[in-house]
């Protein structure tokens, strides 16, 4: 089988150019946020599954996300962003009401600048804003209806492991614990895995991370376990809307495309695809979403690249640096005479 | 022939003889994963059980290994839910097997600061006396009108939302019975 | 249902369901003016980017996870390289007969060897797993590649110091005989591998999703070979006396001046990311850490010529500078992954200026 | 309206997406945004307590355009019935209806009555409780004669017509007068309005989902009642896509209201006997009185049937069925009465089953001083509640109101036995039984409440044998043989048990129409009466989806009989034909010569459109074959409710017990005959036109998170819910925010004359202030999941709520009080009782506050509506159960 895009581009067939013959069909998610009701039950339903432990009891004042990000114990994670921007047509019930200016910014700036604060930037799970003195805010003309706030959205949005086709995580791990299944799919193997943190650095959307206590890197594994035994992913299943819809890749894109047809079409022009085009700079993920708005409003990289992209260079760059050490010590002894 | 299975278990090895030359797929699969399925394959029963949480009655079934519970997930075939759940209901399986559970029957005394341990027919045989002792303190044969009520103020009641029906049937029965009316629910709150 | 491809052996919980398909948002009443371009949704003001105030973020919160890793694979950086180069200057020094300055060198990269062993072992999540590390050999994992350069390179610098290190009563005996007969090969082989041990780690920071290591995976080589290099140098020049130490102070001066060079390039990229180099405490490491290479550096090519002790002064100046050089590096990583700005706003410019038709940048 | 469906009702929600996505429109009214609302097309904010106002509107808006479904309203609703000349209306009493006793806060409903016939006359009413129509279960009191024919005019012109009637009574309800009282504006109204009538009709259906959002109100059963009208006159119910949804709380809040475990009601909706009940004759005619159409003539048959299951042999018609066993209701004794009771040490014992009143029931202050002054307590639960702890962590400690050491109530604390570890049936919110099969053995002391009630009867039995005590024959005779697996009764036994059986052949019935009145059948439940037909479990049917029609009959088992759909012949118009072919459900198939259809008709099977009763025929004979609702006594759906309503035959816009505003419809400023406890420790802030109401400027509501469960046992314990909803929050706009200086984030709370609340700040746009009247109102939101032990802790929210109820249903007006929001923790220990009492100074309150509750017109407003033996002018000090 051709093998020149087994690191980075278009590839068909991920599952067969890991090895796997007469394998199953690629799978995936498309999680669909336009109909995520931000109940959070795919991330209970793949804790109970995958017994993912308890992340950490802050409050984030994220609007109702109190999971923050993905991470090692959080497979799933609900982003809710609050936005003066109107969605579609829909209609807020706010015109008219005597209102002042927004918050959704102030609420944005008071986490965030508390987040500077907590551990790993805030990186990690299960940590809240930490107090320096939330900062107050003035509203001018409050109530006069002067500058009222007309328009209102509340986005929800169901965050997942990738499951790249081209996988950071999965390139760098130097044990084989993250591998590429028969499904195409992206895992680690725990009885393998030995904790050297290298996928963690390796992921160009920060899904994956090292459990403290365990040691061992974790995310999701699209339920490895129940795809084997022909059951649907658990988030997938339990999700109230659909919004998260599990089935065969290509399907899954088809279905993509024609939402988004259909959503362009009745006014909502913000939807966009992400994660869907195999030309992208991870050729194209396993679970890829419909967004309604830019990425990293969500939290997302806007153009995440696989890092593997630049290897062959990198390597290129550090063999002349090897030979121009090599090279200055024989000349060393050489140069320069006796002394 | 030792020296061979040993060879075949070394990744490295596989990656030079098999179609996976990068080690990143088929080559790098562990033991325990190629043997993986789900646990609830693995169940000696499945049961047809509804949510307890709120009134949708979303269908679960409960998978049951060596009598304990191993999985609760939604019944796909129901037309109520479909088979899915929210967060509560796929929280069920930490309801019934989590720590948060209490397991033994505590008793406080009056005035008592701290709970004691009591077995469960002894706790029975209590409550009996303490049902009949407040059935007769709060007593009322008539009202000042000489009209029939045949009651006990003494004894009241509240609960029956989370509970069964056939539970609630035989609360009712008893205490009216008993001449308890004061059984009330959550319906009315 | 064609979603049912027989992966499935229970119907999908979205089978014959039409909820996927809910038509939001409110019916044709502000008519289509109100709905808004796929691409920029309402962005049209984020997308003209760099401005970093600009950018948005989800609550602040980190796109990338931090590294996990701590000061430990930074000290291996350092020890690694270390161990390299005064390899190669062991090598040297045993083909050209500076008895002195072969058997510091050897016992140092042997030193250095067995600090790299320790700070990786003890980096890892489950340390009593690191033999899994010899479960694959991945191309596409430095680590891996590295794993298995340092396995060719070890065992020969072992040998080579273990040599320098036989009692005399061993010495004599047939066993001991055969070690010092091998000690040259082994010297020579372990050399010969030793520019890849010192080169390697740049790729292993450059081949992460890290924006500032990544982005700098042309001049990291450089650096730290050049870092490499200089710190060997300028142990070859505290453990030898000046007399032996000329090729040491040579290897210091030239690699200091690669370092130098290739750290201020660094400074120079274009764009955001050069920022977690050129601020906070990345920035604070690496300009001690110029200031020692180069003071050092000067000294060896002068003073450390004629006093030992100007010698050993260098050395350890060249030393500490590649130290701080490292750790230097290291944070900028970890500054760039802490702050979202570092990964959306290139990311950002680059959808820009591909949207723009012009080729995005590598 | 009142529902927030996508958060407390996630998994329902995904119908209202389905609908969605075959081009429903959505329109979501609530107070704040919720998620909901961010899947709707349109929210509407309005203020809480002002539904009836905004719905008034609407039906205005229907009746002065004339846009009712005039062939469904002429044919299935009471609208052309003429009312009698004695009948005043709000419009000319200023806010009251015509039999108003301001001396008992009562109606005498007797002139509400049709024109042609004769309601039951009452001799005056002594106290409020003879009034009140928790008495009368659902058929409510007796309209007799109403088989006969009514006076009416089909043209619903005639001005005492109860179509004329509706017109007037809401035509100031004007979109102008919507958007002073609800904060709605005047186009968003119509908006809906536009909407809700445009999709209605033949072709069309709309339906309406309610929840708790609107029945704890002091009018709560008028709010639905307003809502039933509108879709009476749009004609949406009993048709497929219409009709008005309850979405309720708990697994089986339903089932627990069908086989009651409340006080006034006996299974399937038989009223509780009370004191006017001389005997079973009397109790029968009070519910099916002779003369009156429809189902409930049968009641006979219903009630006797469940006295013979009951009492078994012992029960026979020489002793009338040992109707005399039964206990008399006399008043109100809902669980608020009770608590207070409590306090005042009028009861001895308490069960506590599955539930956690000590957090979940309003005003939990007076919750744990009731519990903490009884003899003994018994909690059930699955995991240790506030409600067993109260004794050492309740609130009260702290400020020294509860010592443990001088607290006398000894505490049972029985495990439970979780839904999975015990066999037997919830009724979800569309009164589908399912059963549920036992997957596990219960742990350790783990019972259920089957085991414990089957082991306490049998226990009490033996420990009552052979006692000549008359009072203990009711437990002896109590027929308590129920089939046992091991020491567990059989849960399908008594399924069968309540299903009915036919004492002749030992075989279950097969539905209500098999009961009889002679002794010779006995029925746990009449309306769950099919659900063991043939000896089935019906409710543990299972057919998959994928095999069978749209309205899945075969999956579980819905009452009656089930059928999906009530009223479902409706759905044809009168000649039996559907509405339209897109809308059909049920149609009368004249080859077969009976109804038929998607559903299970809700009608006699073979009775033709067109039959017309002869002459002098009752009950089921006396419906005709338009006759839609069955169930009535005249078998028309009630635009007008001639009986059966303490407050009124029509629902009338009242404000809020507590409200920071005047009624600007009526001089009546809330409902006259609400259920007021005036006591010390049950203080109300001031409203309208009491002075001082401005101490508590703000409307406050509180309700359910998706991530959490009611009063949180089933949730807060559990690691994976808690951790999404961690802490306690109080929401507040913007606006409200920069007014009271309250920061994201950081601490506030809230305040009443009751309690005051800690919480985390949430700034956010999805509350917004409203314009009421001229004024800026604002309003404050709160979940009230959190108590003082699990996982995550906080504050008891329902502290902050007073006990007022609706005189229908006792349910207390929870969704709306007034308070006011204060940056900064709440002063601790006794502190905090000074500090409560300065808002009570400062507002002047008293144990009277709020209880004159007439203030219409300027004839005498009558007393306070005092709890009996309190001085009216006490101020509220430290309630009784304090050291």
């Amino acid at each position: 089988m051709t093998r020149e895009n087994s690191f980075y581009g278009p590839l068909d067939d991920p599952a067969a150019d890991a090895g796997h013959t007469d394998h199953p069909p690629r799978v995936g998610f498309f999680t669909d946020t336009s109909v995520c009701i931000g109940c959070k039950a795919c991330e209970v339903a793949c804790k109970e599954w995958n017994l993912v432990p308890e992340d950490g009891l802050d409050l984030t004042g994220m609007s109702y996300d109190n999971t923050g990000m993905l991470g090692a114990s959080s497979w799933r994670h609900v982003a809710f962003v609050e936005q003066q921007l109107p969605l579609g047509r829909q209609e807020t019930g706010l015109p008219d009401l005597p209102t002042g200016p927004s918050v959704t910014g102030v609420q944005q700036e008071v986490v965030a600048e508390g987040m500077r604060h907590a551990e790993r930037g805030g990186a990690q799970l299960g940590t809240g804003p930490v107090d320096v003195g939330f900062p107050s805010f003035e509203l001018p003309g409050a109530t006069t209806g002067a500058e009222g706030r007309t328009d209102f959205r509340w986005l929800m949005s169901s965050d997942v492991c990738k499951h790249c086709t081209h996988a950071g995580c999965l390139d760098v791990c130097p044990t084989g614990a993250l591998f590429r299944t028969e499904f195409s799919t992206v895992v680690v193997q725990q009885d393998i895995c030995n904790g050297c943190g290298y996928c963690v650095s390796g992921c160009p959307y920060g899904v994956i991370d090292r459990r403290p206590d365990d040691g061992r890197a974790w995310k999701c594994t699209l339920c490895y376990d129940r795809l084997r035994g022909g059951l649907e992913p658990a988030c997938a299943k339990a999700c109230p809307t659909d919004s998260i819809q599990f089935g065969v890749l290509d399907e899954l894109r088809e279905r993509a495309d024609r939402r988004l047809e259909q959503l362009h079409g009745l006014g909502v022009g913000e939807a966009r695809l992400y994660g869907r085009d195999p030309d992208d700079g991870v050729g194209g993920d396993g679970a890829f979403f419909l967004l309604l708005d830019e990425p990293e409003v969500y939290g997302l990289p806007p153009d995440p690249v696989v890092p593997t992209r630049d290897l062959p260079e990198m390597w290129k760059y550090a063999g002349v640096a090897a030979s121009a050490l090599l090279t200055a010590a024989v000349a060393v002894f050489v140069g320069g005479g006796r002394r | 022939m030792g020296v061979r299975r040993w060879l075949d278990a070394w990744p490295v090895y596989r990656q030079l003889t098999g179609t996976d030359p990068l080690g990143r797929g088929r080559a790098a699969r562990s033991a325990r994963s190629a043997g993986l399925v789900p646990r609830t394959d693995e169940a000696d029963r499945v049961a047809d059980s509804v949510c307890p949480f709120c009134a949708v009655g979303c269908a679960q079934r409960v998978y049951v290994k060596d009598g304990r519970v191993t999985q609760i997930e939604g019944n796909p075939d129901s037309p109520v839910s479909r088979g899915r759940l929210c967060p509560k209901g796929s929280a069920s399986k930490q309801l019934v097997t989590g720590p948060q559970r209490e397991l033994k029957v505590r008793y406080r005394p009056p005035y008592g600061t701290e709970w004691q341990d009591l077995d469960l027919d002894t706790a029975m045989d209590m409550v009996v006396d303490r049902v009949l002792d407040a059935r007769e303190k709060g007593w009322q044969e008539t009202d000042r009108d000489g009209r029939r009520l045949r009651r006990t103020m003494g004894i009241a009641s509240l609960g029956g939302a989370t509970l069964d029906n056939e539970e609630n049937y035989l609360i009712k029965k008893l205490f009216t019975a008993l001449g308890a009316l004061q059984v009330e629910n959550q319906a009315r709150i | 249902m064609s979603q049912d491809d027989g992966i499935l052996r229970e119907p999908r919980s979205d089978a014959g369901a039409a909820d996927t398909g809910a038509r939001p948002f409110g019916t044709d009443r502000h008519g289509p003016g109100k709905g808004r371009g796929g691409d920029g949704g309402d962005g049209g003001r984020e997308r003209s980017m760099v401005p970093r105030a600009e950018f948005r973020s989800y609550y602040g919160r980190p796109v990338l996870k931090p590294p996990v890793w701590d000061w430990k694979i930074a000290g291996y950086l350092f020890t690694g390289g270390l161990s390299a180069s005064a390899a190669l200057l062991a090598a040297g020094a045993d083909l050209t007969g500076r008895p002195a300055l072969r058997r510091g060198c050897r016992l140092g990269s042997s030193a250095g060897l067995l600090a790299s062993m320790y700070l990786l072992v003890a980096d890892l999540g489950r340390p009593e797993r690191f033999h899994h590390m010899l479960r694959v050999a991945k191309p596409s994992s430095p680590m891996s590649i590295g794993t298995w350069i340092l396995v060719a390179y070890g065992p020969g610098t072992v040998l080579a110091s273990a040599a320098e290190l036989l009692p005399a009563s061993v010495r004599a005996t047939l066993p001991g005989r055969l070690v010092r007969l091998a000690a040259r090969p082994a010297g020579l082989a372990s050399a010969v591998v030793a520019p890849a041990v010192a080169s390697y780690t740049a790729v292993l920071l450059s081949q992460t999703a890290v924006p500032a290591w990544h982005e700098a995976h042309r001049h990291l080589p450089f650096l730290f070979t050049g870092s490499a290099a200089a710190a060997g140098g300028g142990f070859g020049m505290v453990v030898a006396p000046v007399a032996e130490a000329g090729p040491a102070r040579r290897l210091a001066a030239a690699g200091a001046a690669a370092e130098l060079v290739t750290s201020r390039l660094i400074d120079r990229r274009p764009g955001l990311v050069t920022e977690a180099f050129t601020t906070g405490r990345a920035h604070r490491l690496r300009r001690a850490s110029e200031c020692l290479t180069l003071g050092g550096a000067a000294v060896a090519a002068t003073l450390a010529r004629r006093s030992r002790t100007a010698a050993a002064a260098a050395g350890l100046a060249l030393l500490a500078g590649s130290v701080l050089q490292r750790f230097g590096t290291f944070e900028a990583g970890v500054a760039s992954t802490r702050d979202p700005a570092y990964v959306v706003v290139p990311q950002r410019e680059r959808l820009r200026r591909a949207a723009a038709g012009g080729e995005s940048p590598v | 309206m009142g529902s927030n469906m996508a958060e407390a009702h996630p998994v329902g929600f995904q119908w209202v997406m389905e609908a969605k996505a075959r081009g429903a429109r959505v329109i979501h009214v609530d107070p704040r945004f919720t998620r909901t609302s961010a899947h709707a097309d349109q929210h509407v904010t309005l203020r809480v307590g002002t539904d009836i106002a905004f719905l008034g509107g609407v039906i205005n808006y229907i009746l002065s355009n004339e846009l009712d479904f005039r062939e469904y309203v002429r044919a299935y609703t009471n609208a052309p019935f003429l009312l009698s000349e004695r009948y005043r209306d709000t419009e000319d009493l200023d806010g009251l209806f015509s039999g108003y006793d301001p001396h008992t806060a009562s109606y005498d409903p007797s002139s509400w009555a049709y024109e042609s016939v004769r309601a039951e006359e009452r001799s005056g009413c002594r106290e409020k409780e003879q009034t009140d129509p928790f008495r009368h279960g659902a058929a409510g009191p007796a309209v007799e004669g109403t088989a006969a024919e009514i006076a009416s005019d089909p043209e619903l012109r005639h001005p005492r017509c109860v179509y004329q009637v509706l017109k007037r009574h809401y035509a100031r309800y004007t979109p102008e007068m919507v958007e002073r009282i609800c904060g709605v504006p005047r186009e968003q109204f119509l908006d809906v309005c536009r909407a809700w009538t445009a999709n209605s009709g033949r072709e069309r259906t709309a339906a309406l989902v309610y929840s708790v959002g609107w029945t704890q109100h002091s009018v709560g059963a008028q709010y639905i009642r307003a809502g039933a009208i509108v879709q009476l006159l749009l004609g949406n119910i009993g048709r497929p896509g219409g009709g008005i949804y309850a979405l309720r709380g708990h697994a089986s809040i339903q089932g627990s209201t069908d086989i009651p475990t409340l006080f006034n009601l006996l299974p399937g909706y038989l009223p509780m006997p009370d004191t006017t009940h001389e005997d079973l004759a009397g109790y029968v005619e009070a519910i099916g009185p002779r003369h009156t159409k429809g189902y409930w003539r049968n009641a006979d048959a219903y009630t006797v049937s469940l006295l013979k299951e009951y009492f078994g042999d012992a029960a026979t018609a020489e002793n009338d069925y040992c109707f005399d066993y039964l206990p008399r209701i006399n008043g109100d004794h809902g669980t608020y009465r009770t608590v207070m009771d409590m306090v005042e040490g009028k009861v001895s014992g308490y069960f506590v089953l599955g539930q956690n009143p000590a957090v979940g029931s309003a005003h939990g202050k007076l919750q744990r001083l009731g519990m903490a002054n009884l003899d003994w307590v018994v909690v059930r639960d699955l995991t240790m509640i506030e409600s067993a702890t109260f004794w050492k962590d309740a609130p009260e400690i702290e400020t020294g109101e509860i010592a443990t050491e001088r607290c006398r109530t000894e505490v049972f604390f029985f495990p439970a036995a979780s839904h999975v570890e015990k066999s037997g049936t919830f009724t979800q919110t569309q009164r589908m039984l399912q059963w549920r099969d036992q997957a596990v053995e219960p742990p350790g002391d783990c019972r259920s409440e089957l085991w414990f009630f089957y082991h306490l009867g049998r226990r009490l039995k033996e420990r009552l044998a052979g006692s000549a005590d008359e009072r203990d024959r009711p437990v002896l005779d109590l027929a308590w043989d129920y089939r046992m697996e091991g020491d567990e009764p059989d849960g399908a036994d008594v399924l069968r048990h309540i299903n009915g059986i036919d004492l002749r052949t030992g075989r279950t019935v097969n539905g209500y129409s098999d009961l009889k009145a002679d002794g010779s059948t006995a029925c746990g439940c009449w309306i769950y009466s099919g659900v063991y037909a043939d000896e089935v479990n019906q409710s543990r049917r299972r057919k998959s989806r994928f095999e069978q029609g749209p309205y899945e009959a075969e999956w579980g088992w819905t009452w009656p009989l089930n059928r999906r759909v009530l009223y479902n012949r409706a759905s044809a118009d009168p000649e039996g034909r559907p509405w339209s072919e897109r809308k059909a459900l049920v149609w009368w198939d004249e080859e077969k010569g009976e109804w038929t259809g998607h559903d299970i008709p809700d009608f006699e099977l073979t009775k033709p459109p067109h039959y017309r009763p002869p002459e002098g025929a009752e009950g089921p004979e006396g419906l005709g074959g338009d006759d839609a609702f069955i169930m009535m006594t005249d078998g028309k759906a009630w635009l007008f409710a001639p009986s059966g309503l303490a407050d009124g035959p029509l629902p009338t816009h009242y404000e809020p017990h507590e409200s920071p505003v005047r009624n600007l419809l009526y001089g009546q400023q809330g409902s006259p005959v609400r259920k007021v406890y005036g006591r010390p420790d049950n203080p109300s802030n001031p409203a309208p036109p009491e002075a001082h109401h401005e101490v508590f400027p703000y409307v406050f509501t509180a309700s359910r998170l998706t991530e959490h469960h009611t009063a949180g046992g089933m949730s807060r314990q559990l690691p994976y819910l808690a951790e999404l909803q961690p802490e306690l929050t109080v929401e507040v706009s913007p606006e409200l925010a920069a007014l009271r200086g309250l920061v994201h984030l950081d601490w506030a709370h809230v305040v009443t004359s009751r309690a005051a609340v800690d919480a985390r700040v949430m700034v956010t746009d999805r509350l917004a202030p409203l314009r009421i009247d001229g004024r800026t109102v604002h309003q404050v939101w709160m979940p009230y999941h959190w108590g003082h032990t699990g996982l995550v802790s906080g504050d008891v929210v329902n502290d902050l709520i007073g006990v007022v109820a609706d005189p229908n249903v006792l349910i207390q007006e929870s969704k709306v009080l007034t308070c006011d929001i204060r940056p900064g923790r709440r002063p601790r220990g006794p502190a905090l009782l000074e500090y409560l009492q300065g808002y009570r100074d400062r507002a002047g309150i008293t144990p009277r506050t709020g209880t004159r509750i007439m203030t219409a017109g300027d004839d005498d407003p009558g007393p306070p509506h005092m709890e009996p033996g309190q001085d009216p002018d006490q101020d509220p000090a430290p309630p009784e159960g304090s050291p």
